[in-house]
């Protein structure tokens, strides 16, 4: 086991250089450059960027180096400073801007996560094992409605409905008093009292989705042998469920741990938007659209890396649920 | 051998059901499956031929209908004396020279009788003729029928949503399906020797995982021909993307498979000769069948739904393309809620397509189960 | 429990007129009809039949855990409990509260299949506590030593460390050992075992039987005892139900079914358990083998680790060609694993298995790769012993039979079907049925399954493993002469692995004899019966239960004790006993 | 004897603070307030979208140039100079600067200042590699001389007729941009230690540092860093940095003017700007009356039936935007088409003239703007002294026929399927670049386009493109054609881009003869006569301070324009709108809607006032 997880670790290097080498190929790949971008969002608003500054901006930014001495400069800063470059937009650190992002993001994250799973994990077992039953039928409807309504649409009629016709401050996560302010215990319940519209809106369509995944592959599991064995032991249904049929349906759920981490930074990136959440997704979109290439790239980089480290714990926890997988 | 056959077999021994008979059997059973099936089907034959099923052109742009309310479609006509047939009076436009707003008023005094199969706009079937025959017109071309309102820009709702079917069920789905094909058979493959060639399968996968789409897209919309029609060049970002698509589902088939591989019928099938491909479609494969079809079923919702993220951030199918995502983009604002939510039409039709999909889902899932009662 | 005083007239279980249904495409097919018995306390009721007719749906039903679509159609079942009262256990709710309390702790069960009856993701240790605490009040620490304690008493060696290993990790016999001490756990009432020592070696069967004869004895418990095993009804039943095609044709005590039997079917039965005495027929009518013929298998110096069990150990053995090789010994002692070795289903850690193909030339089963390996497997096919396991539940019984034929191209469409249908009937199979899974077979007509399946490709070399533990002396007696009828067309060799010395004797020429991974003795299959050398052997052949209900004197038996076994501190694990020094 | 806000005067008391008037100049800068004389307190709300949206902080405070623009956008009025002088070939500008105008953190404001902004760091080719535009006239750039403390001379190595105009737009800042005393602690001229000062902040050279604490007129960290003395009505208190959710300004207790009554202003104490991603989230706070003034983000035509619907609601009024721009959508046919074949059918003047008048614009007006415009070419508005009739109405009138037969003599006989084929035989077919997200307007009219043109038998494609794609494929001078709203309505000098080829990234009918025009014939292509005249007189227009005579040569211009016709337009800008609070006054309800006169800014949001 040990072996293993330092095997995966070590492999994690050359992976890591990878993948940021290949992002940076991809970041630049759409056609012209951050100036491109920053000039063409301002005339947007019709206002207009001097001539001279445009290039000399692309001059500053290195932009009209080779890419790949580009890509050695960046990942030489990281390797020999840990410095991860600085945004072209904010002209400020990225791991500043980074750092800055991430607490709520996994507060957001992770509630919505915990949400996600608390309610779509008991539900599609319900589903399931009641199949059929008027209780299936009403998740099936909800679950139905989770998966058509997009999720960003969904967030702003929400919005008008709580600001419009009831007045409620909505969009972000805290209230004007507590923006700035550090962090107090009335400051944690005001981002509670914040966190509900999103940690709804972000949880239900992958709530659906897990409810009908999960019901699937407790329906396979429920008729196989081990579970009469367990249910003639006088086991309750319910610790049935939990013990048996659920831990081998639970084998997709773990695979996808992989992917889990990452995307408590880059998943639901419209939503964040619509919903003005001060999370890293919308920053991590702002970059990669404004080709801001070392703020994406040290995202990308971060992601690459949670996922690498999410797939090696999702592989122990496979092996560990069910041990006739095993590591090698 | 006389002494253990089996007697009274009826002479017809070999009439048994084969396993495809015995699956659609059960789905048969399966009622609200198969209402899904039939609503899937024709929404199908919608989406082939959307012009017959549309009423007005879709693309048409109207300065007296814009925001124009859904239309009441009567049956009983009491205003213009007793009559009976569907029929609609057009609606009259005032604008609010200060506010822009249009006010749109039922006029009882006309009345435009529906007609089926009646002649409208000219459309082209399958791009081999033209006709201007339509299930449902309206004799009137200067007030059309708006079942389902008017657009913006005076557009029938209606028939608009009708021709968004035709991208939105079927070039989503080609992605959905390569990503598909592509992930089961390399977590199959992953799954099933485990060992090195899992090891190495896995790192590309997170390496794949890692990548980001985003710039994919941006690169891809530049370096596809712009004299490609819009449809075609989105057709072919979604296969470029599905090669990237794959990951997700390849991990899960891949996570089961290496449990299942230690099923003794694996090896059974791998005792009878059975080859290597045969053994992860044929055998392994269907014992994680409710798993993949539950994605499927749920991949082509989020397919659809996708354009319109997409197109939130300026990538994907743009209007004039019509589809559903593009047209729940367009209604996506605040102007539309507080003001025509009829817009949202659109959407109703996502809620039927995944709810029609998700229960064929679950009646195949159903027949396929040989637990199944 | 201490109270084991019956109420006074009442048995503790009655059935009566269990009718039971599984509604199929084609119609409704009752595999229980009308069925009526009882139990008393400290009783055992033994129930044999010909396999399918409907055993294991009467002890399911008892329970209430018959699968879907199988639904009680009619009668009652009463379990008259001497403290709680009786309760008719048809009228519950199969998933509600009072039918759960009685699940475990007033009745429990041994499932026929042990192979897949346990959870392969919790350690058998994990599965027996959870049955302890769940009906005793516990501790966990209590639980595990108890269920230490528990895996003992059936014989599994070094069970602390058993506890905590998987069931996939145990060999067959093993996982029938665990689910027994499963059921054993909470000292029900009511004990239902179904087949529960098929996959026992004779030597373990019989102190299986012991330690169930002790709890009978102690807690007054009933066992409803489902066997095929004329000697253990012989040795154990107080009454005996004969069931064939879901109706009971005989009810009666154990000392009229044997000597004076009523029905046709159950003097059918007996007289089969005779013909199985002696050698098969047809090898007597046949020519002497041709021991010179350079042999199509042969094991040398086969090694096979599974971290530190030493599942083979230096195993030496050669098969000729139309040989019926006989294979032997303790459950566990790595028969399965020299069955899967030749396979190649899994590596051996070394030694060469050598195979001659009809060319002449010579594989080296334990290294071939690829097409090599692939060309020789179609001509060796193996029974598993897991039937429910090796037959995939997502494919119809038509596809699973077919599918050799088909992928090797031998034959397709209306003549596969044709070909399916002979294969089941010459196992003795409906081929109406070939549209059902698996699943919805009982045990002895899906391993008639494997051996259809086996037999399809006209192999070479068959390796059948346990191949007929779950069929009825009737059934089996057939399956056997079918087997012998294919070697004499075919020149078949089979690799015969049996805990029925019976079948060894019916049907093998040479025998070999394995102890803890080694084969301590091999020879003719006569001589190793009557004359047998090693002492493991001794002990096995004094343990064969025999088919009369007259003869029950267990001072025959003994049990072997390996030499290094017998120093001190190392006592617990086995001492020379006597089989009824223990009474 | 005027007033100050009652926080200013409690720190005065505090002692924390000196005097009102230590605090002003001698003779500050008098504001008339637009209605009446306002009242101390207040936060003003507005709204930011996203990243990038620096211009929208700059249009509101920082716009404190030497001069500023009238109400009007009709002249130039003095602000931090009082008054000026122009030499008379318009080469040299005194300035005289307004005595004890202080920076926020109490430091004089002097001439060094503004010679330090531009010979220090404008000038410093480290810091900046070319001179900015305005500063530099024929390839050198201008020299600013301390006259004395309070008196700057800029000199320009030829005439710079419009420096003034320039000057009042946002683009003039540079001379106030940078304090002195402040800004010259990240210059290595005055900081021998710089480089080691920039590794401790953590960046790798000066010039980052320098930008990342002083800022620049244009970019993000302007508004990041609070320590940064300025000479705005409002400094920053909570900045713009990546990731913030509002910014949040406060008063500058030194600022510069006062009201008629002597009060300092500005009024409101505060601005907060909320940080919204999305422009929807923005319309749901104006709705819901979370925004005190916004016209940004939200002026689009298509939204004002629900904002005025929800007036009551949101207890605001609509404010009007005379748009600046002329044209609401321009097409830009490419006349330097890579391809021969497609060059030589869009040169062809009487093929762009047929397709112009193949455009129903009346229903387009009536579709897309409400009716809210009237069909349109180019140049000057109908309200600018400069408009030139033919210019701005040549070929609107809708005549499908005449249309057809146009393209018939031109060469471009109709095919089988009912479209037109070139004389090589080849479809007519081209495509129009469109960026859906900035413009989906545009996307709608070039749809009504598309049907009016196929009837008469051309074949034109709605290219819906991202952004970054539409500007590479136009500098890579890779477009069919590319459609963008045509400025210099009223502003005609300023972005002359549809007169004749003159912005590399604007006018997108000839870009390589831009890039002639631009790099004085190094690179690019050589434009024809006409186009080198029209150049040739806007030069001269440039260098000529009277505005009748400058007046004279633009119409000269214009009148070539209107004979090439290069560009197809199709009606007249619209005007936006925005919206105030009603609590909110002293704000013009009407106001030009131009990057040139930044809005709100020149309306002088330190006036405005709130009433309880
Ligand atoms: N789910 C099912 N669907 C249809 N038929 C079934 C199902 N389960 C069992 N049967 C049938 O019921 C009959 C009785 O099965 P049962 O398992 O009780 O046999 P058995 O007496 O235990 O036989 P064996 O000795 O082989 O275990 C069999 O013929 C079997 O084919
Ligand atoms: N996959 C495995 N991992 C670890 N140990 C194993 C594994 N398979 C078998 N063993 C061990 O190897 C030994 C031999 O097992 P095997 O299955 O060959 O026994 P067997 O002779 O077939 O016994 P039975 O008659 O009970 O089936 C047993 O002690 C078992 O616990
Ligand atoms: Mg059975
Ligand atoms: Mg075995």
């Amino acid at each position: 086991m040990l072996v293993f997880i330092a095997k995966r670790l070590l492999w994690m290097i050359p992976s890591l250089f990878a993948v940021s080498f290949l992002a940076f190929v991809l970041i630049q790949l759409p056609p012209g450059d951050y100036v491109t971008t920053y000039i063409a969002t301002l005339a947007a608003s019709n206002e207009i960027v001097d001539q001279n500054t445009a290039a000399q901006l692309r001059e500053r930014f290195g932009l009209d180096d080779p890419m790949l001495i580009q890509y050695f400069k960046w990942i030489w800063g990281i390797l020999s400073r840990g410095d991860f470059g600085i945004s072209f937009e904010w002209q400020q650190p990225v791991s500043d801007l980074i750092w800055e992002r991430m607490a709520l993001t996994l507060v957001l994250a992770l509630s919505t996560l915990i949400a996600t799973w608390a309610i779509a994990l008991p539900i599609g077992v319900y589903s399931a094992v009641r199949k059929y039953s008027i209780g299936d039928y009403f998740f099936t409807a909800f679950t139905f409605f989770g998966l058509a309504v997009p999720s960003f649409l969904l967030a702003l009629v929400l919005m008008y409905v709580a600001a419009v016709e009831f007045g409620q401050d909505v969009g972000g996560l805290f209230s004007p008093e507590y923006e700035n302010a550090s962090w107090s215990f009335a400051k944690m319940a005001d981002l509670f009292s914040h966190l509900w519209l999103p940690v709804i809106i972000l949880a239900v369509s992958s709530t659906a989705s897990l409810i009908r995944v999960m019901r699937a592959n407790m329906l396979d599991e429920l008729p196989k042998p081990y579970v009469t064995t367990a249910r003639a032991k006088g086991l309750s249904e319910f610790r049935l469920l939990m013990k048996y049929p659920m831990m081998i349906a639970l084998n997709p759920f773990i695979s996808t741990i992989a992917w889990l981490l990452p995307n408590l930074i880059s998943g639901s990136v419209v939503v964040a938007i619509v919903l003005n959440l001060p999370t890293a997704a919308p920053l991590l979109l702002q970059a990669l659209m404004a080709q801001d290439m070392y703020l994406a790239g040290a995202f990308v980089l971060l992601i690459c890396a949670l996922t690498l480290i999410g797939s090696l714990i999702s592989d122990i926890l496979l092996a560990l649920v069910d041990p006739r997988i095993r590591l090698e | 051998m006389a002494d253990i056959a089996v007697t009274n077999i009826p002479p017809d021994r070999a009439a048994v059901a084969s396993q495809w008979q015995l699956i659609w059997w059960a789905f048969r059973r399966h009622r609200l499956a198969m209402v899904a099936l039939v609503v899937t089907l024709l929404m199908y034959i919608v989406a082939l031929v959307p012009g017959f099923f549309a009423i007005n052109d879709p693309y048409l742009q109207n300065a007296r209908a814009t925001f124009h309310p859904p239309q009441k479609v009567h049956l009983i006509d009491t205003q213009n004396g007793f009559s009976f047939g569907p029929h609609y009076y057009p609606m009259k436009l005032t604008r609010d020279p200060e506010t822009l707003a249009a006010i749109f008023k039922e006029d009882t005094t006309k009345r435009v009788d529906i007609q089926f199969f009646g002649r409208g706009y000219e459309y082209s079937v399958f791009g081999l003729f033209n006709t201007n025959i339509h299930l449902i017109a309206s004799p009137d071309k200067t007030t059309p029928l708006l079942l389902f309102g008017a657009d913006r820009l005076g557009r029938d709702v209606f028939s608009r949503t009708v021709q968004g079917s035709q991208v939105s069920l079927s070039i989503g789905l080609l992605g959905v399906f390569l990503s598909l094909m592509l992930g089961i058979v390399i977590g199959g493959i992953s799954g099933y020797y485990g060992g090195r060639i899992d090891f190495f399968m896995q790192r590309l996968i997170d390496f794949v995982l890692s990548l980001p789409t985003i710039p994919i897209w941006l690169a891809m919309a530049a370096a596809l021909p712009q004299d490609w029609p819009a449809t075609l060049q989105y057709m072919m970002i979604t296969i470029i993307l599905s090669l990237t698509g794959w990951a997700q589902l390849a991990r899960v088939v891949r996570g089961r498979f290496l449990s299942l591989r230690t099923e003794e019928f694996v090896a059974a099938a791998r005792l009878d000769g059975v080859r290597e491909g045969r053994i992860i479609f044929r055998h392994m494969l269907p014992s994680f069948a409710s798993h993949i079809i539950a994605s499927i079923t749920l991949a082509v919702p989020a397919m659809i739904l996708a354009e319109t993220s997409l197109s939130f951030l300026g990538l994907g199918l743009q209007p004039p393309t019509i589809s559903w995502g593009v047209l729940l983009r367009e209604a996506q604002n605040i102007r539309s809620i507080a003001t025509a939510p009829w817009l949202f039409m659109p959407g109703c039709a996502v809620v039927v397509a995944v709810m029609a999909l998700n229960l064929l889902g679950d009646g195949l899932r159903d027949a396929a189960d040989p637990y199944n009662k | 429990m201490t109270d084991t005083v019956p109420i006074a007239g009442r048995p503790l279980l009655e059935v009566k007129n269990l009718t039971v249904e599984f509604p199929l495409r084609t119609g409704v097919f009752r595999a229980v009809s009308d069925l009526s018995f009882s139990i008393e306390p400290g009783k055992t009721l033994c129930v044999v039949g010909e396999s399918g007719s409907g055993k294991s749906v009467t002890a399911r039903s008892i329970l209430q855990i018959v699968d879907a679509p199988g639904r009680i159609a009619g009668g009652s079942i009463t379990l008259n409990h001497p403290n709680r009262g009786s309760t008719n256990l048809t009228g519950l709710n199969p998933r509600g509260r009072q039918i759960r309390a009685i699940r475990g702790r007033d009745i429990a069960m041994i499932f026929q299949e042990p192979m897949s009856s346990l959870s392969p993701i919790h350690t058998v240790g994990n599965q027996i506590v959870e049955a302890l605490r769940l009906h005793t009040r516990m501790s966990k620490a209590e639980a595990r030593a108890e269920a230490i304690s528990l895996l003992k008493q059936v014989e599994i060696p070094f069970p602390e460390k058993a506890l905590d290993r998987y069931a996939f990790q145990y060999s067959g016999g093993m996982r029938q050992r665990a689910m027994i001490a499963m059921a054993l756990a909470c000292k029900p009432q009511l004990l239902i075992a179904d087949e529960p020592t098929t996959a026992l070696d004779v030597t373990t069967q019989a102190e299986i039987l012991d330690l169930i004869a002790r709890l009978q004895k102690a807690n007054g418990m009933a066992v409803l005892f489902i066997t095929h095993d004329m000697g253990v009804v012989a040795q154990i039943a107080d009454d005996v139900l004969v069931m064939h095609n879901g109706v009971a044709k005989e009810y009666a005590p154990v000392e009229q079914i044997f000597h004076a039997p009523q029905d046709d079917y159950t003097r059918m039965l007996i007289g089969s358990v005779l013909k199985l005495e002696q050698k098969a027929e047809i090898r007597l009518a046949r020519a002497p083998l041709d021991r010179t013929a350079a042999p199509i298998l042969e094991l040398r110096n086969v090694s096979m680790d599974f971290g530190e069990v030493k599942a083979l150990d230096d195993v030496s053995i050669s098969l000729l060609p139309g040989e019926t090789l006989g294979i032997v010994g303790e459950s566990g002692s790595g028969k399965t694993t020299m069955g899967r070795s030749i396979m190649r289903l899994i590596d051996p850690t070394s030694g060469e298995i050598l195979y001659r193909r009809a060319d002449g030339g010579i594989i080296d089963l334990a290294t071939a790769k690829g097409q090599t390996l692939a060309a020789a497997r179609r001509e060796l096919r193996m029974v598993f012993q897991d039937p429910f396991g090796s037959l995939n539940p997502r494919m119809t019984v038509s596809q699973i039979i077919g599918e050799p034929l088909l992928v090797n191209g031998v034959a397709k469409g209306r003549a596969l079907e044709e070909r399916v249908c002979h294969l089941m009937e010459q196992v003795g199979l409906d081929p109406r049925a070939r549209e059902r899974y698996p699943h919805a077979f009982s045990g002895g007509q899906r391993q008639r399954i494997g051996i259809a399946r086996a037999i399809t490709l006209n192999p070479r070399v068959v390796v059948a493993d346990e191949a007929t533990s779950a069929l009825d002396v009737s059934v089996r007696s057939q399956v056997l002469d079918l087997l012998m009828r294919l070697q004499d067309e075919l020149g078949l060799a089979y690799i015969f692995i049996s805990h029925d010395i019976g079948v060894i004797r019916y049907m093998c020429d040479r025998v070999g004899v394995m102890y803890k991974g080694q084969l301590v003795e091999i020879g003719e299959a006569e001589q190793v019966c009557r004359t047998p050398e090693h002492a493991y052997t001794q002990a096995l052949i004094s343990a064969i239960p025999r088919p009369d209900p007259r003869d029950r004197d267990h001072s025959r038996r003994f049990r072997y004790v390996p030499p290094d076994s017998l120093k001190p501190g190392n006592l617990g694990l086995g001492n020379l006993k006597n089989g009824s020094s223990q009474r | 004897a005027g007033g100050e806000a009652p926080a200013l005067a409690q720190l005065v008391k505090d002692g924390k603070l000196p005097p009102l008037a230590e605090r002003l100049p001698k003779k500050p800068m008098v504001v008339t307030p637009y209605e009446k004389v306002g009242t101390y307190g207040g936060s003003l709300r507005r709204g930011l979208r996203g990243s990038s949206d620096h211009n929208g902080i700059l249009r509101m405070v920082g716009n404190q140039s030497l001069v500023r623009w009238n109400l009007d956008f009709t002249a130039v009025q003095p602000n931090l100079a009082e008054r000026w002088e122009v030499s008379e070939d318009a080469t040299q500008f005194t300035f005289h600067l307004i005595e004890g105008v202080r920076w926020s953190d109490g430091h004089p404001f002097t001439s060094d200042d503004v010679v330090f902004a531009i010979e220090d760091c404008v000038k410093n080719t480290e810091l900046y590699s070319a001179t900015p535009a305005q500063l530099a006239v024929a390839g050198k750039p201008v020299t600013v001389e301390k006259i004395d403390d309070y008196t700057v001379k800029f000199t320009f190595a030829a005439a710079n007729a419009l420096y003034l105009e320039n000057l009042a737009t946002p683009l003039g800042q540079h001379p106030t941009l940078f304090p002195k005393h402040y800004c010259s602690q990240f210059l290595p001229k005055y900081n021998p230690n710089i480089e080691a000062d920039a590794k401790k902040a953590g960046v790798t050279s000066w010039t980052e540092l320098f930008r990342s604490r002083c800022g620049d007129i244009e970019i993000p960290t302007r508004w990041g860093n609070v320590d940064k003395p300025t000479l705005d009505p409002w400094v920053v208190k909570e900045p713009y940095v990546g990731g913030a959710t509002r910014v949040v300004m406060t008063r500058n207790p030194y600022f510069w003017q006062v009201d008629t009554e002597g009060n300092q202003l500005p009024y409101i104490d505060e601005i907060n700007f909320g940080v919204s991603q999305d422009v929807e989230s923005l319309m749901l706070n104006v709705i819901s009356g979370k925004i005190d003034i916004q016209e940004r983000h939200i002026s689009v035509l298509a939204n004002k039936p629900t904002l005025s619907q929800n007036m009551q609601k949101g207890d605001y009024r609509l404010l009007t935007l005379v748009p600046s721009a002329s044209q609401q959508c321009q097409i830009y046919f490419n006349i330097t088409h890579k391809d021969p074949a497609m060059r030589k059918m869009f040169a062809d003047k009487s093929f762009r003239q047929a397709l112009s008048i193949g455009i129903n614009r009346p229903e387009l007006i009536d579709i897309v703007y409400f009716g809210q415009s009237e069909p349109y070419q180019a140049g000057p508005r109908p309200t600018h002294p400069w408009y030139n009739e033919k210019y701005a109405r040549q070929f609107t009138e809708y005549d499908a026929d005449k249309a057809g037969a146009m393209l018939d003599q031109a060469g471009y006989k109709k095919g089988g399927d009912g479209f037109r084929v070139r004389p090589d035989g080849q479809k007519v077919f081209f495509s129009i670049d469109v960026i859906p997200t900035l413009y989906p307007d545009l996307v709608d009219a070039l749809e009504l386009v598309k049907t009016h043109w196929a009837q008469i038998g051309i074949d034109m494609k709605v290219n819906t493109i991202e952004r970054a794609l539409y500007y590479t494929r136009g500098d890579d001078n890779a477009h069919d054609a590319q459609v963008w709203p045509g400025p210099g309505g009223l502003d005609p000098m300023l972005d002359p881009r549809d007169f004749f080829a003159f912005h590399p990234q604007g006018s997108r009918y000839a870009i390589p003869w831009t890039l002639w025009y631009t790099s004085n014939g190094a690179r690019g292509e050589e434009p024809p006569e006409s186009q080198k005249k029209r150049m040739k007189l806007f030069d001269e227009a440039r260098s000529t301070a009277d505005l009748d005579k400058r007046g004279a040569v633009m119409k000269q211009i214009f009148d070539i324009a209107a004979e090439e016709f290069e560009t197809v337009g199709l009606c007249l800008a619209v005007g936006g709108f925005g919206i105030i609070r009603n609590n909110l006054r002293n704000v013009p309800e009407k106001e030009p809607d131009s990057w040139s006169w930044p809005n709100p800014g020149p309306a002088l949001p330190q006036q405005f006032t709130f009433t309880s």
